[in-house]
């Protein structure tokens, strides 16, 4: 089953490369967008009966190895069954 | 003879490229600000090391759009010779004045060494005084120096014999134990097709004095004067 | 507002303290005004704890030209220029995110030595972690050296050189120090200070967030379970950001219409603000209502406390404002006029234009608690001390020798040092692991080699005694580089100070500590005290800090730890007397942390140093390497590696008997004031000559040449390896224990 | 309006980062994973009238500037209308 793993960093905490992308955007005459925030993205191959349960385990990896818990935070989406 | 160091917001090797243009080889080298538009007057265009704009994003991408490099290009399409050190090398190929793409070194980390490197041809302006075959013992400095280019690209490549510069082991052989960063083909530097456009990763300019560790980086410095001076290379 | 004890215990502040606010006040605090006295109050910031024993310090002597209560110290290396540099911790924040924590650490200390209007050229970094072989300590250190490496290759400053040790004591605590020095002109030193009534004060920088509040707080509690709660603190270093400020900053130094300027590191808005004006015997005045922000709905309270990095204060002289905006314009940044300098001697804070805070600088500085904390002697420490060697059995020595070379803490270093950009600015002519990190001044024939020591077991064993060896052996550091030793600067980490058995360690080290640096004519100049190292009540080995600048006369005169060529003499500079304590033999062989650490007679070490300095000087000594962890045998193996030459040595007039702890004691003691060093046959009259005249023993051990590492006692052959087996063992030992050997 | 991209390497390309997470997660036990691929995933506000015309503008940001068309293809969504 493919798992989508999207690590973004959480809401407070600041993302120097997102402000420094918007910039340039400006520079490049692109006004209308206002804010960038740069995540992680992770596609995952995963052996699991059901789709829960290779979100378990997704969810279980992301909170382990993938995203950094101190700062950032991550959604899972199931190929076939968004959640 | 001038040079020209480009500084982009984030470049910090280009007083070493100063240093090692002005004060060890003597010739005249100025900064351009990525803001200017006028490369007027220049002899040979140095894009240094560093991290512009941060590397955020991927190194080189927002540094392509910078005012200087509309100039940078019109001057390599006229022929004027161009190297890319590094960071350099990185915003050529996101420019497009050179084929490929940087991956992360296969170590994920960043990688300070000294490395050799083979100089495969010496047609270019800044191999020209270059044994065939001699090889160099050159610095890396870089995170993300493994190159990559399509199969087919790298064929062509080598049949344009555009690879111009090789990671090898002591032996002088281009096989993985001589390769940093796991670069497709051992491959530290290229030219473009018209010879004049030179890109590498290791830093030539941190290797021209014997108190630094090598000397061996100068020769690319020399090479290019040698050119200039000889009218072997200009741009028109 | 009615200060109330849960109020002041969240704010770090004690009843006491909190009664001293209200009498310095005359009235009972805002919110806003709580804030700041609680950063400013914190141990962080106010050294309340620990001022009363810095004080003893040596800091001035010819050459200084700042002394601490700057943003760095600075000495006059010759030529009109100075060498500024400073010494600080990031512990706390390195543990709770290793990367960010060890980054924003590499900036704040970069920011120190530009605000003093030079520019950075040098890093150096101490590390302490928990044993390698725990999976969380790996990723830690991970953490902290991709971070490090991170920021500083990223702004373009090489780090030169570093130490990295491994102790379980630092599991839950690691200890991230990092050492920034920059070159100025000696004449040109700005300072941080605020002055001219009207004056208009800049804002530049990072837009300011909710990051990192309390973190100076932070940085002065100990560990519990509950410090995990702390964690939306963190902060996120932008080393481009940082670029931009250093070359922007360091442009309008060289206009005059600049008057002073601050970095706004732990404490942020607030210390800087605060001292500017007090250091210039004003006051300053703004308006947290024109400070850009990142976050919407930000309180007074929150912008004061905020700890977002890359953010600078200036004072700009009235009337030269659009010269100061136009050069940060240039650089894509925007000064922002917050606020102006008074006469008043008041920090006042204004949102909207409505007071918020309004406390004379004083209050927050020189009126600040200052304790003399009780000290005790553990009791434990009788018992440290005691080695009963009849109750352990030595080890064989070939085996002890290949163990030591493969303990982290002896191991190369290169798994770490290949990460950081060690050439940038093609200065460095010492690289690391060859010896002290040395970087040539360009325009001069100069060069400076520096050092940064500590080792924790000695202190632990004995705290003076401790200290003033890692004075000693940093110093030593320089001087087999050439270079005499001309200033330091420390970072002083132990545990929790209300103790009195830590209390007890602190005040010991500082007397130890600058004894040695008087005897040694060694000023300090500046420094950085990190306490509460402690996890659930345990500290870390107590562990000063000591970063030592060397000045070099002669660049191309260096020299490094390596055996130049075959053929050459190897002699012993300085007396073994066979002294375990504290040894990484025991450490590594035995697991024991115990004993006496070695004696010291800083009257001899100096002789020691200032004879290395004429070796190298007078091009008679072709390499030298101080003697310290893991002893004579690990110091003979280090002197062979990387250039490959063999040894082969006869240490039979050092060693006692030929068996037994004899053998141990002379191979991997760890003596102090020693140093190997080799010269070319025909030099051998000079050495021997110079070191008779300087009074410091010698002792010829035997000729470098061949493939093997040889140790003989009498006829005997104690050490006997191939070069080549021995220095994969010592240079794959830290790289093997991660995943890739890339 | 909000709009997420998501930046992956192309297939033939080596992805060394998701390698080393896809060992670093069988070193620690999860078997089941077998394939990781490490990508970019940026969320950006754009204003625009339409979902359609957002889409354009990140569109072209994306090939512009967000995706290095060499190596990486890039896939977009706006937030209220999956796409
Ligand atoms: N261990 C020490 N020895 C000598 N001086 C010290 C020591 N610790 C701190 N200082 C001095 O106290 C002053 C304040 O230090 P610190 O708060 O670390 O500075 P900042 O907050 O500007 O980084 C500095 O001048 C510093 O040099
Ligand atoms: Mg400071």
């Amino acid at each position: 089953m493919r798992a989508r793993v999207f690590v973004t960093l959480k809401p407070s905490v600041f993302d120097p490369q997102g402000t420094t992308v918007a910039e340039a955007l400006h520079t490049l005459g692109y006004d209308s967008v206002s804010d960038v925030r740069q995540g992680k993205y992770f596609e995952l191959e995963i052996a699991a009966a059901t789709a829960d349960e290779a979100k378990r385990i997704a969810g279980e990896v992301s909170g382990k190895l993938l995203a950094n818990p101190v700062i950032e935070s991550y959604r899972i989406e199931i190929a076939d069954q968004k959640a | 003879m001038t040079f020209a160091i480009v500084v982009f917001p984030g470049s910090n090797c280009d007083h070493d490229a100063y240093h090692a243009v002005k004060h060890v080889l003597g010739a005249n080298a100025r900064f351009v600000w990525h803001k200017e538009t006028n490369l007027q007057g220049v002899d040979c265009v140095i894009l240094p090391g560093g991290f512009a704009h941060g590397d955020y994003l991927r190194t080189g991408a927002i540094a392509r759009f910078s005012p200087v490099m509309a100039d940078v290009v019109k001057f390599a399409e006229a022929g004027g010779p161009v190297i890319g050190i590094c960071n350099g090398f990185q915003v050529l190929l996101e420019s497009g004045l050179l084929p490929g793409a940087m991956l992360r070194n296969r170590s994920l980390k960043f990688q300070c060494e000294h490395v050799l490197v083979k100089v495969e041809q010496t047609d270019t302006p800044f191999t020209r005084a270059c044994r065939p075959g001699q090889i160099l013992n050159l610095p890396i400095a870089h995170g993300e120096g493994n190159y990559y280019a399509e199969p087919e690209a790298v064929a062509q490549l080598e049949r344009n014999r555009q690879v111009i510069f090789r990671y090898v082991t002591p032996a002088g052989e281009a096989v993985d134990a001589g390769n940093p960063n796991g670069s497709v083909a051992n491959i530290a530097g290229l030219c473009s097709d018209r010879r004049n456009v030179v890109g590498l990763m290791p830093h030539p300019e941190r290797a021209c004095e014997s108190a630094l560790g090598s000397a061996d980086g100068l020769v690319l410095f020399e090479s290019v004067l040698g050119a200039v001076k000889e009218g072997a290379v200009h741009a028109r | 507002m009615p200060v109330d004890p849960q109020l002041l215990e969240q704010h770090g502040l004690t009843v006491e303290e909190g009664a001293r606010i209200i009498e310095l006040l005359g009235r009972e605090p805002s919110i806003t005004e709580l804030g700041i006295f609680s950063v400013m109050w914190s141990e962080h910031c106010s050294y309340k704890s620990s001022r009363v024993h810095l004080k003893t310090l040596p800091t001035t002597g010819p050459r200084v030209l700042q002394g601490p209560g700057e943003n760095a110290g600075a000495v006059d290396i010759g030529d009109g220029l100075a060498a500024v540099f400073k010494i600080e911790s990031h512990n706390h924040p390195s543990f709770i995110e290793p990367y960010q924590g060890a980054a924003t650490g590499v900036g704040g200390i970069i920011r120190d030595i530009f605000t003093m209007g030079a520019r950075p050229v040098a890093l150096l970094n101490s590390l302490r972690f928990g044993s390698l072989d725990e999976p969380l300590v790996r990723r830690n250190v991970e953490g902290v050296v991709a971070g490090i490496a991170g920021y500083g290759n990223s702004i373009g400053i090489p780090t030169v050189g570093g130490e990295i040790e491994f102790d379980e004591s630092y599991a839950g605590n690691p200890l991230v120090n990092v050492f920034c020095l920059g070159l100025a002109k000696a004449d040109e030193i700005i300072r941080a200070s605020a002055t001219g009534a009207g004056n208009p004060v800049f804002y530049v920088g990072s837009k300011t967030g909710r990051d990192g509040i309390h973190g100076a707080t932070m940085a002065s509690a100990e560990f519990d379970e509950k410090s995990a709660e702390k964690r939306p603190a963190v902060q996120v270093g932008d080393p481009f950001m940082e670029k931009l400020l250093l070359e922007a900053c360091l442009e309008v130094m060289h206009s005059d219409a600049l008057v002073g300027m601050q970095d706004m590191g732990a404490a942020g808005l607030t210390s800087s603000t605060c001292e500017m004006g007090s250091r210039g015997g004003a006051g300053i005045e703004i308006d947290v209502a024109l400070v850009p922000q990142r976050e919407t709905g930000m309180t007074p309270y929150e912008i004061m406390l905020s700890e977002s990095q890359e953010r600078m204060l200036l004072v700009v002289k009235r009337g030269r404002e659009a010269e100061v905006e136009a050069v940060f314009t240039k650089w894509d940044l925007h000064a922002v006029r917050i606020g102006e300098v008074t006469t008043d001697g008041r920090m006042r804070v204004k949102h909207h234009g409505e007071v918020v805070a309004d406390i004379p600088n004083g209050a927050l500085t020189d009126n600040a608690p200052q304790y003399r904390r009780p000290m005790a002697r553990p009791a434990w420490l009788d018992e440290a001390r005691t080695l009963a060697f009849d109750t352990l059995t030595p080890a064989d020595a070939g085996a002890a020798f290949l163990r030591l070379l493969a303990s982290p803490g002896i191991a190369s270093k290169r798994w770490v040092y290949r990460q950081y950009d060690h050439m940038v600015r093609t200065n460095t002519i010492v690289m690391p692991g060859m010896g002290a990190g040395t970087i040539r001044v360009k325009g001069t024939d100069r060069a400076l080699a520096l050092s940064v020591d500590c080792n924790g077991r000695f202190v632990y064993l004995d705290p003076a005694a401790g200290a003033a060896l890692a004075v000693a052996e940093a110093a030593r550091n320089v001087a087999c580089a050439g270079g005499e030793p001309i200033g330091a600067t420390n970072c002083l980490n132990f545990g929790n100070p209300q103790r009195p058995e830590i209390m007890w360690q602190f005040g010991e080290a500082v007397r130890g500590m600058g004894e040695a640096c008087r005897a040694l004519g060694i000023p300090i100049t500046g420094g950085n005290v990190s306490l509460y190292n402690e996890t659930d009540g345990k500290a870390v080995l107590p562990t000063p800090t000591i970063g030592i600048v060397g000045l070099v006369e002669h660049a191309d005169r260096v020299v490094t730890r390596a055996f130049a060529e075959a053929g050459h003499v190897v002699v012993l500079l300085g007396e073994g007397l066979g002294e375990l304590g504290g040894s990484a033999y025991l450490k590594v062989l035995h697991g024991l942390i115990r004993g006496v650490p070695p004696a010291l007679d800083l009257a001899r070490e100096g002789a020691l140093q200032r004879l290395l300095v004429t070796l190298a000087m007078e091009r008679i000594s072709r390499s030298a390497h101080d003697c310290a962890e893991g002893g004579l045998a690990v110091t003979l193996a280090e002197s062979c590696f990387d250039t490959g030459v063999g040894v082969d040595v006869d240490v039979s007039e050092l060693a006692g008997p030929a068996a037994g702890w004899g053998v141990i004691a002379t191979l991997f003691g760890e003596s102090a004031s020693r140093a190997v060093v080799s010269v070319a046959p025909g030099d051998f009259g000079r050495l021997d000559a110079a070191a008779r005249a300087a009074g410091v023993p010698i002792t010829t051990l035997g000729q470098t040449g061949g493939d093997r590492l040889r140790i003989r006692v009498g006829g005997r052959s104690v050490v006997d390896v191939a070069l080549a087996e021995a220095e994969q063992t010592w240079a794959h030992a830290i790289g093997d224990r991660f995943h890739r050997a890339h």
